[in-house]
């Protein structure tokens, strides 16, 4: 059940590098939304910028009826969005796009978020963790400006390995590094992915031939966010067809898709 | 004062007021049925149907431009026969007129299509988009030529009973001259317009913004030359006119409908507002009744023009 | 690395760099001499002139739209004589290429312009705007017909030996045609896009927002037509060509760019930022020193087109 | 010399009704401003409103380095205006168009305002006071709710007169009725004016009966501002024309008119 809800901004604050977190007061979002779902949120009230921005739920709270979502400033809406004060309403529609799958009963999770891409992921490590999965994040950043964002996991109870490319902190290099050197015995169940194209196409390449099941978070650029417009097509294997893929909707068919049934383009 | 009487009709279409959906931003009419009762509408006008299945354009498919979007999906869609199967029966359970939009590279898609549609139940019409290339002919729209344009027209006559929309590409020097063409070839109505060819370039990459290189401008941004198309055009026809092209807002339908559509139909403006259709409805029933109009012929095509000097 | 070499030939038209300004919106030079030193610019079109004084169309003559604005001017303008006596002075003076932008409602009218312009010294070029209805053949505009733009820009070519550049309508269904006649005709380059027909209505009055009811449509809005026209002419013209439409940024200027045009103008773009000339030259500039772009050329066309699947 | 100004945004305040005054620190326009003068503001950062908006300079102050415009809120531009902030910037071109002419020998002076057209007044009512011109102020207003303004004209010095639509200040009904019920003693030897067009209208034909000279402010939609682009035309008596008229440009051979060139259409 989609729906809008005008969410009450109660912060938004510079989290180190290009990064924002924004937490919102916005009831039926917080009750209803699940991990990997999305928001879609309207970012200016002139025709210019036009469309929607689409942004993963970072975390939530049923019981203070609140959001985060945690956002980088790439362009003019997210320029647009890290002005905004609290106390100012934003519209957005919600919940949007299947979630990550966590009625799962398994042992052990490792989930990798990559810049933007961590957006999604801390929601679900809160659910893993409360079901007593133990969960190893990795997490890829630009530097260690960021390193606040660690601290979001490590409270959630996961156990956190950084990697960032300046090296500021853990190791200097791309996250995809710690699964090149993942030991046979650290093999988790199940792995849960979301960020640039390329580290996902990694991520699914090790998943593979480790045979380990997972589930990734994609981005597309959108339209309306609801099914309606089919702007947001990705490549997914299909036995519908006879090439064996379809173009799928990231807004309905996805964000979460199973990590192998997405097709990147190389 | 009574509420204003808001009915339509565009044939045999009977609409309860004159808001429709554009296609292509509507889906098949279930993606909004979650924000609002669809059966409010005027009319829904589902998302373009070709003879065999299409997969669409490669990714990205849309791009943001000043007040305006680019799209090039490729007229994605499961074809006409897994639509009758898959969405129909959903479909002919609303209480609203479903209007089938419908495209082929050949005439003789257009005429298959056409046929297989006038045997389903429940469909209220048929809006035939003439704005896709012709194959046969060498890539340009069939409805580039008024000659074309005339040819699909009557062809799809012959294959229907069911109320015909003309659907027109404003990518031509002279719109009205096409409306004409396809009224006398038989449609009962003509809708305008359809998308701008337009482009865009990532300097960083130098690569087009869409997979497709070039793709089609709505939004507000084209909203001028929207009115102007219908207001050129239904001084000329005798039909109905459907004017579309960046209303976001009652005032917008208002501002078509003054110069002479009938009806009006949201398309981009869906993206941004999820409720704009009954947001205008509700605007123009408001607008309607402040300045006293009863039925909607006291509203449409009646832009005042004095001629000064 | 050396700053590169920002100039750009367009017949003998010489220009420092690519920048130019679009007719209409720059007056005859003088609106903007005290913002910045004029001479900076690659050229100067000024103000559209006839053979005749016009006195132009009935207020209003601007209307904002989103993210563009309407414009019904009407050529206002001293004639084709008191333009000779009054401007071309101080023109004269200037260290900038200036071209004058001509219209006439027959071809008779664009020979004596062009055959009187040809005398007078200062001047660098012509731009024949072949956007003006015809009035002889029944008010379509010159521009919307390949043949009758043939016609006026070989007339015109006849009488002066001025490089003539032909300024296109985008209110047609093939521009690239209309380039490739004009071409053929004599043209050394062409200009895209004047404006597109539109029209604006206010839903209080019911009168259109412009005093001569329809107007011309420019601005951010256009861009992304504007884009595609000038990438569809420059695969299919060996002259060079401007593109102007929506450029408000240096970024905009580099797509147009990369989509094909040698060189840029700005219009609308010089009333929301007065020095918008001046920014985009800088940014054109800094854009090819980190790019490692050594002379515009490196740049021109140079969209990267993959065809996937 | 036009140039252009960012213009620091010390005070913006409703003063009433539609109205907003806006203070701005603007050193350059401060020094050369001429009463009658006008700014042409960007109001948006984004293409969507587009134009700039011209306002009249209402009051300013050299030595301060600030000017003053009073303006209404009545589309999206003026909307967006008034929720700006004191400290926000706001980037204005300066100083445009024709001034009201001050360097006169008179003794008593009347000027005429009736609603936003009250804006182009009060820096001309201080001048004219300065020069020791005996100055009758006549304010048409919708209500009293704006009764601040009268204050700014009774402390510049000037006589106020004050009509209201509602009659909740002053006598009721158009701010010409003030020029109905002139006497003959009470003549004045110019008259200054800027208001809708029909009041404008009256006090034309007012004055040509009465023989007064004078000149007007008028507004029409602008694009350039700077006269490059034609848009702003209105219709002015000349003699280098056959039929009497010409176009002329209000933003350069205006806003300022002599009062008896202008041609209204009626
Ligand atoms: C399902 C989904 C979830 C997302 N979750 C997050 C999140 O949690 N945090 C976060 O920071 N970002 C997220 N994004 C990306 C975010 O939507 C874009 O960064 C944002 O829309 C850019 O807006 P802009 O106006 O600042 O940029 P623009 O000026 O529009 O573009 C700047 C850059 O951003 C890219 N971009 C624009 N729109 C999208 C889009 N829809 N998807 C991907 N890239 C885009 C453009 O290609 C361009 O390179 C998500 C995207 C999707 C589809
Ligand atoms: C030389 C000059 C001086 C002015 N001085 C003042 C002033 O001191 N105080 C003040 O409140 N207003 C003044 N105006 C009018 C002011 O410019 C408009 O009210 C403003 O531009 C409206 O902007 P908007 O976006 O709010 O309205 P829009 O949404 O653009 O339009 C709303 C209404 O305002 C009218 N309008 C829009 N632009 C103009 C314009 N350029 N001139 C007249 N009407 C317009 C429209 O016709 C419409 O009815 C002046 C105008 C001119 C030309
Ligand atoms: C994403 C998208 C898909 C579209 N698909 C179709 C289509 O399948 N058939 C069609 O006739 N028009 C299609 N259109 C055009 C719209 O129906 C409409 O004519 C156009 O967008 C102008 O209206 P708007 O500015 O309100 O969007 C599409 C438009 C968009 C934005
Ligand atoms: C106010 C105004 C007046 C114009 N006058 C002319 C003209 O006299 N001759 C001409 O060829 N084009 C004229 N144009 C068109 C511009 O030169 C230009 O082609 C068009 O505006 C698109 O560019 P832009 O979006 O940068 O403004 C005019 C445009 C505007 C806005
Ligand atoms: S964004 Fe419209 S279908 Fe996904
Ligand atoms: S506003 Fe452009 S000439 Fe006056």
């Amino acid at each position: 059940m989609i729906f809008q809800e005008s969410g009450l901004i109660a912060a938004n604050e510079s989290v180190g590098d290009r990064f924002y977190r924004m937490a919102l007061f916005a009831p039926r979002t917080a009750s209803k939304v699940k991990p990997g779902q999305f928001i879609h949120l309207k970012c200016s009230d002139t025709a210019d910028p036009l469309l929607r921005r689409p942004f993963s739920v970072y975390d939530w709270d049923e019981k203070k009826k609140m959001i985060t979502i945690l956002y980088a400033v790439v362009g003019r809406g997210t320029e647009m969005m890290s002005k905004m004060k609290s106390g100012e309403k934003v519209n957005l529609m919600a919940p949007l796009g299947t979630s990550f799958s966590i009625d799962v009963n398994f042992n052990e999770a490792l989930v990798i978020g990559g810049g933007c891409g961590i957006g999604p992921l801390l929601g679900l490590v809160k659910q893993l963790v409360k079901k007593g999965i133990e969960t190893t994040t990795l997490l890829g950043m630009k530097t260690g400006q960021t390193s606040i964002l660690i601290d979001d996991f490590l409270l959630a109870g996961a156990t956190v390995k950084v990697a960032t490319n300046d090296g500021s902190i853990g190791i200097k290099g791309h996250v995809t590094e710690f699964l090149e050197n993942t030991e046979k015995k650290e093999k988790p169940d199940f792995v849960y992915a979301c960020g640039p194209n390329p580290m996902l196409v990694s991520v699914q390449k090790w998943a593979r031939k480790q045979h380990i099941p997972g589930e990734i978070s994609i981005e597309e650029k959108m339209g309306c966010g609801t099914g309606a417009c089919l702007s947001c097509a990705c490549r997914i294997q299909s036995q519908d067809n006879e090439d064996g893929w379809d173009y799928k909707r990231v807004c309905v068919e996805g964000p979460v898709f199973s990590l192998e049934e997405v097709i990147f383009d190389e | 004062m009574n509420n204003p009487d808001l009915r339509v009709s565009i044939g045999e279409i009977h609409m309860k007021n004159p808001v429709m959906t554009a296609s292509g931003t509507y889906g098949y009419g279930e993606a909004y049925s979650d924000l609002y009762d669809v059966n409010f509408l005027g009319a829904m006008v589902v998302k373009g149907i070709t003879p065999e299945p299409r997969k669409g354009n490669p990714p990205p498919r849309i791009a943001e431009t000043p007040a305006g979007i680019l799209n090039a999906i490729g007229l994605q869609n499961p074809g006409v026969e897994k639509f009758i199967l898959d969405e129909v029966p959903r479909l002919m359970k609303l209480q609203v007129p479903v209007i089938v939009n419908m495209s082929a590279n050949t005439i003789e898609g257009y005429q298959r299509l056409a046929r297989r549609l006038d045997e389903v139940e429940g469909l209220s019409g048929l809006e035939v988009n003439i704005s896709c290339p012709n194959v046969k002919q060498g890539g340009q729209a069939f409805g580039t030529d008024p000659k074309t344009a005339h040819e699909v027209v009557s062809k799809v006559r012959k294959e229907t009973k069911r109320p015909i929309i003309a659907k027109l590409t404003p990518n031509v020097t002279n719109i009205a001259s096409i409306a004409v063409s396809v009224e006398d070839a038989g449609a009962d109505a003509v809708s305008l317009i359809n998308t701008l060819l337009g482009m865009a370039i990532d300097i960083k990459s130098k690569r087009p913004l869409l997979g497709n290189v070039v793709g089609g401008l709505s939004g507000p941004a084209v909203k001028p030359v929207a009115v102007r198309m219908v207001w050129e055009t239904a001084q000329v026809v005798n039909i109905p006119v459907i004017g579309m092209g960046g209303i976001t807002s009652w005032q917008d339908a208002v501002e078509f409908m003054i110069a002479g559509a009938s009806a009006v139909a949201i398309g981009t403006g869906n993206f941004t507002n999820p409720v704009a259709a009954v947001d205008i409805i509700d605007g123009i029933c408001a607008y309607m009744k402040e300045n006293n109009m009863e039925k909607t012929t006291d509203l449409v095509g009646k832009v005042s023009i004095e001629t000064i000097e």
